[in-house]
């Protein structure tokens, strides 16, 4: 019934990495590229093999036989739903597609990182996986101390040094929060597993330690994931870290986070929140909102290419988070299939961002003006995934985003529209506008922010030599990831698909059924949505927008000057104020993430308990 | 920020998150009152079941074996990175002559203190990996304590023998032996009782060494691994504070 | 609540607190190796002498040999070359 | 007096936090951290505890007698192994740190300045 190779999506790559290790003084170069593309490959295969099973029939594999009695349980399980098990695949996917690209992009250190990555992918498996709370932390704790070992991988710079530091103690915190949380949780209920967890707090209804147990885990999710203002350590770790990493940080680590708090709602929240429904509504709205906006704003504010795609992620956060919050079932099915294009476009965007460091040195807007001339191809990629992050119908993104406005405007939230719209704009207008000046020397080629380019500039041996020949790899793998994205919400069935697994997903009774007593559970079958003329038109006009926005950045410092100083001086200088709230002080970022915290906490005690 | 903006931020945000958290703390039962049904199932699965008597290590062995899984590639991650990072770079050596120099000055006496500590810490270890299921301690503890033991060289001011003793390649080796074992003692219990992590020993007579299953050889694995892995963390960062030196007269 | 475990509860308060306050890390660390035996004091008056083990054989070996490496190399670094802080 | 550990609880939380805030050495940062997380371990710990309940071992005691909860237990192992391996990665960081800036004052890690 069910399949025996449950586990091994989790174990082969930790055995994967373990024999990379022993063998590593005597390994060459291609052994460890071979080995490790053999290892994850092998997860793809056994996530599809999970994710075919559970799409039948949503199952718990109890690790040791520990299986439940009654509904209690002492043994730790991995809950396969569809959605769960479609997020390992995806993730198992970009790290096969990074380790590809980081074949030919610079010298790994003799299979340290191949194996570093191989327990990176590993933990975002079991992390999707699983369906102990505990179990959820440690597969944190574990992509943690690999994301903070991969982030300062280039020891020979002083930036990844400083975002390594600032996202391991930022993350750090947030998993003891996360601690206390789940010590909470069990002190009242005498349980981890989340199934159980959640049928036993039905009975005890929302109270101040639920509330501030929830409050606990929700914001140690949301600082993996990076709203604000628990986000200052991203922009710092994802504008330094070597580019196939990014590509797995920005696709889909931060993602992940927003899973977990979908996850932890559905399953173990749902039955005491039920009453304040609308009260956890609106905050999980606000935040995401907050998050949104400041990305947007951020985003087109950068000339260091990875720190714009870094906010342009946070932008994209904000999103997810507004559907997560939004409580519904058709909601998550759209932040489920945008966060699946968002994360193969951004995958791309990184890894076109990495050609361009590879063969200039830098990822410095200006200092590239008009030098990509010479390598169309990349612009021409740059500017595809610049039109799919405005939106551009009818592929993935848009997909995703029309499911969520739909979703918005019957919640009573469609002023939400314009919020993903903004988001839309913003991110796509900025890297269209990258495109318009690298690729096509629009606009002027200098502008104030010396800083920024000393530190977009690269000295580090993180290439391989011969700059002049960009490997063919580096550009192959991120026109296969756009492909994927382009293709992926029009395979016929895949988005109802989507729609079906987000229903039983958000099934909060029979979860405890299926997990805890093995039961087949029947479904109604779903209803699949329609994308309306109004869907499209949004889109179109996102699209529309982010090419004007664009060409403002390219060529709008005249009708700036226009602009009345009674406005135009008090918008710069809030822009100056935002920008100095990221100062790289990790003594900041802990004040904003104490101050996060407790506001939320505040809030949630007021209104939800 | 400034100093004083960021500390006012806190002062502000600290006492609330601790209000935050007091409250949350008094829906708490009263302390010693814990009553709650997991606990009491693993007492009586684990004696019964598999005759192991520290609870403590049942469950990190057998019940929530997974979980030490996990927390066993957090080590091994983690080492893994502290390798990564401290390597040598471009515009340094390993001066050999400093090390001796920084540590000299240890007696003759605390030279033979430090010998006779060594095989103590090595039974003392052993000890504690393979009466895990039995007693307090198991790998995590007794692989620290076997670690500790060529490190009492250390105390000897010998940090290059230390060096000689246990090369890096070797000790790395035998740290991702202790991680890949414990792996497969988990594919074991899928390979011959169709679960991962089932259990595919006989369960032997309580309190006798080799009781519990396959708890000791999980026990085994693991402390193989946490030796590797602190001896491989304390060289690293000794060679760093002992040996690595910037070349002279150049840049970085 | 026994005795034992409020003075162990009062020890680790105390000690937690000196830590955090102490500004000088050479001397927060030796603070640490002592809030590290408060922690051991409390763990087996909370009856868990596998987790005592454990803090002893981390807060005593494994993380102060660490922290005074680190030290150590940074002392080291800043003797050999006092001047040139800027250096790329 | 029953709520007192869960007040040191909070107390560690909140002042290992400040540790982290105020601090112009990462070094101090780092140990501030593992007063943080000191905090989850009493906190796991004393739900775990019961009034005259022994330690979770059956080799001394007969079986039945009154045991305090091994699961807490078992997770404050785990948490020890995270703060270990957390702070030598923070370390290692941190003495790469010094190399590149010349300083460990988080003041002076600011690489993106204008």
């Amino acid at each position: 019934m069910v399949p025996h190779v449950t586990a091994l999506p989790v174990v082969v790559p930790f055995i994967t990495a373990a024999v990379l290790v022993i063998l590593r003084p005597l390994s060459r170069r291609w052994v460890n590229d071979a080995v490790s593309i053999a290892g994850v490959t092998t997860v793809i295969v056994l996530c599809a093999i999970l994710l075919e099973r559970s799409a039948r029939r949503p199952f718990a594999y109890w690790m040791g036989g520990f299986k439940p009695v009654h509904d209690v349980t002492i043994g730790i399980s991995l809950s396969l739903d569809p959605l769960g098990a479609g997020l390992a695949l995806f993730s198992a996917v970009l790290v096969l597609a990074s380790l590809a690209y980081s074949a030919h992009y610079f010298d790994a250190v003799d299979g340290l990182f191949h194996a570093l990555m191989l327990l990176f992918g590993a933990a975002m498996v079991g992390f999707s996986l699983t369906g102990d709370l505990f179990n959820l932390i440690v597969f944190f704790e574990l992509m943690g101390a690999a994301a903070y070992a991969l982030t300062g991988y280039l020891i020979e710079e002083r930036a990844p040094i400083q975002g390594a530091i600032n996202f391991a103690i930022t993350n750090s915190i947030a998993g003891y929060a996360m601690f206390i949380g789940v010590a909470l949780l069990y002190a009242r209920t005498g349980a981890l597993n989340m199934a159980q967890i959640g049928l036993a707090l039905d009975r005890h209804g929302a109270d101040p330690l639920v509330v501030v147990a929830m409050v606990l885990l929700f914001i140690g999710f949301l600082t993996k994931a990076a709203a604000v203002p628990v986000h200052f350590w991203l922009a710092d770790a994802h504008a330094v870290a070597p580019v196939p990493v990014c590509v797995l940080f920005s696709g889909v680590m931060i993602e992940l986070g927003v899973y977990a708090v979908a996850r932890l709602y559905w399953v173990i929240f749902a039955g005491p929140m039920h009453p304040h429904m609308a009260a956890l509504r609106a905050i999980l709205v606000a935040v995401g909102v907050v998050t949104a906006l400041l990305g947007a704003l951020m985003c087109f504010q950068q000339r260091h290419i990875k720190r714009l795609l870094a906010f342009s992620s946070i932008a994209h956060i904000g999103v997810f988070i507004c559907g997560i919050g939004l409580l519904s079932a058709r909601a998550l099915a759209g932040v489920a299939v945008y966060v699946v294009g968002q994360g193969l476009t951004k995958g791309a965007l990184f890894m076109t961002t990495g050609v361009l460091l590879h063969r200039f040195k830098t990822v410095d807007e200006y200092e590239l003006h008009g030098r990509g001339r010479e390598i169309p191809v990349v612009g021409v990629l740059l500017a595809i995934g610049g039109l799919m992050l405005a939106a551009l119908p009818p592929f993935t993104l848009f997909a995703g985003k029309s499911l969520l406005e739909d979703s918005a405007a019957s919640a009573g939230y469609g002023w939400l529209i314009v919020v993903f719209v903004i988001a839309s704009v913003a991110t796509g207008a900025a890297i269209l506008r990258v495109t318009g000046r690298v690729f096509l020397g629009c606009g002027p080629a200098d502008a104030p922010g010396a800083g920024q380019a000393r530190a977009a500039r690269v000295t580090e041996e993180e290439m391989q030599d011969r700059p002049d020949h960009t490997p063919p790899m580096m550009v192959v793998v991120p026109v296969l990831l756009l492909v994927l994205t382009v293709a992926v919400a029009l395979i016929p069935g895949a988005v109802p698909a989507v729609e079906e697994a987000a229903a039983r997903f958000t099934d909060h009774a029979a979860y405890a059924r299926w997990v805890l007593a093995g039961q087949a559970v029947h479904w109604p079958a779903v209803a699949p949505s329609h994308i309306s003329a109004a869907d499209v038109l949004y889109s179109a006009g996102s699209v529309l927008g982010a090419v004007v926005l664009a060409a403002f950045g390219l060529f709008g410092r005249p009708l700036r000057r226009r602009v009345p100083a009674a406005i135009g001086v008090p918008w710069l200088r809030a822009l100056h104020t935002l920008r100095d709230l990221h100062s790289g002080h990790i003594g900041d970022y802990i004040a904003w993430w104490t101050a996060g915290t407790s506001l939320l906490g505040a809030i949630c005690l007021l209104t939800l308990a | 920020m400034s100093r004083r903006a960021r500390l006012t931020l806190f002062a502000i945000a600290g006492p609330g998150l601790a209000a935050v958290l007091i409250i949350g703390f008094r829906g708490l039962p009263a302390f010693g009152d814990y009553h709650d049904v997991y606990g009491l199932v693993v007492n009586g699965v684990e004696l019964s079941m598999r005759h192991a008597t520290d609870y403590v290590t049942a469950l990190n062995f057998d019940v929530r074996a997974f979980d030490t899984l996990g927390e066993e590639y957090i080590l091994f991650a983690s080492v893994l990175g502290v390798t990564l990072l401290l390597r040598v770079m471009r515009g340094e050596d390993e001066e050999y002559r400093a090390a001796e120099h920084g540590m000299s000055g240890s007696s003759d006496a605390v030279r033979l203190a430090a010998l006779l500590l060594i095989p103590s810490l090595i039974a003392l270890g052993v000890y504690l990996v393979i009466h895990g299921a039995l007693t307090p301690g198991g790998g995590f503890q007794g692989g620290i304590v076997l670690a500790a033991a060529p490190a009492a060289i250390l105390i000897a001011g010998r940090y290059l023998e230390l060096k000689v003793l246990c090369p890096t390649r070797a000790i790395e080796a035998a740290e991702g032996i202790g991680a890949l074992g414990y792996c497969l003692l988990g594919l074991g219990g899928l390979i011959f009782a169709s679960v991962y992590f089932k259990n595919f020993l006989p369960a032997g007579n309580p309190g006798q060494l080799l009781s519990a299953g396959f708890m000791p050889l999980n026990s085994i694995a693991v402390g193989l691994e946490v030796m590797g892995a602190f001896l491989i963390v304390w060289t690293a960062f000794l060679d760093q504070a002992l040996l690595v030196r910037r070349r002279t007269g150049e840049a970085t | 609540m026994t005795v034992l475990q409020i003075v162990a509860l009062a020890a680790v308060a105390l000690g937690g607190g000196a830590v955090a306050l102490t500004s000088d890390p050479l001397r927060q660390t030796l603070v640490l190796g002592i809030f590290g035996l408060t922690l051991v004091f409390l763990f087996f008056a909370f009856q868990a002498p596998d987790v005592a083990l454990s803090e002893i054989v981390v807060g005593t070996i494994g993380l102060p040999l660490i922290v005074v490496a680190t030290l150590r190399k940074i002392a080291e670094q800043e003797r050999t070359r006092p001047s040139d802080e800027d250096a790329e | 007096m029953s709520f007192l550990p869960y007040a040191v609880a909070a107390w560690l939380f909140g002042v290992g936090l400040w540790g982290v805030v105020s601090s112009r050495h990462m070094v101090r940062t780092i140990i501030s951290l593992a007063v943080v997380q000191s905090a989850t371990y009493v906190l796991l710990l004393a739900i775990g505890y019961r009034s005259g309940g022994q330690a979770p071992i059956a080799a001394d005691i007969p079986p039945v007698a009154k045991l305090v909860d091994p699961t807490v237990q078992v997770l404050v192992l785990t948490d020890v192994v995270i703060e270990a391996t957390v702070s030598a990665l923070l370390l290692a960081l941190v003495i790469q740190a010094h190399k590149r800036f010349g300083s460990v004052d988080p003041s002076d890690l600011r690489p993106l300045r204008d």
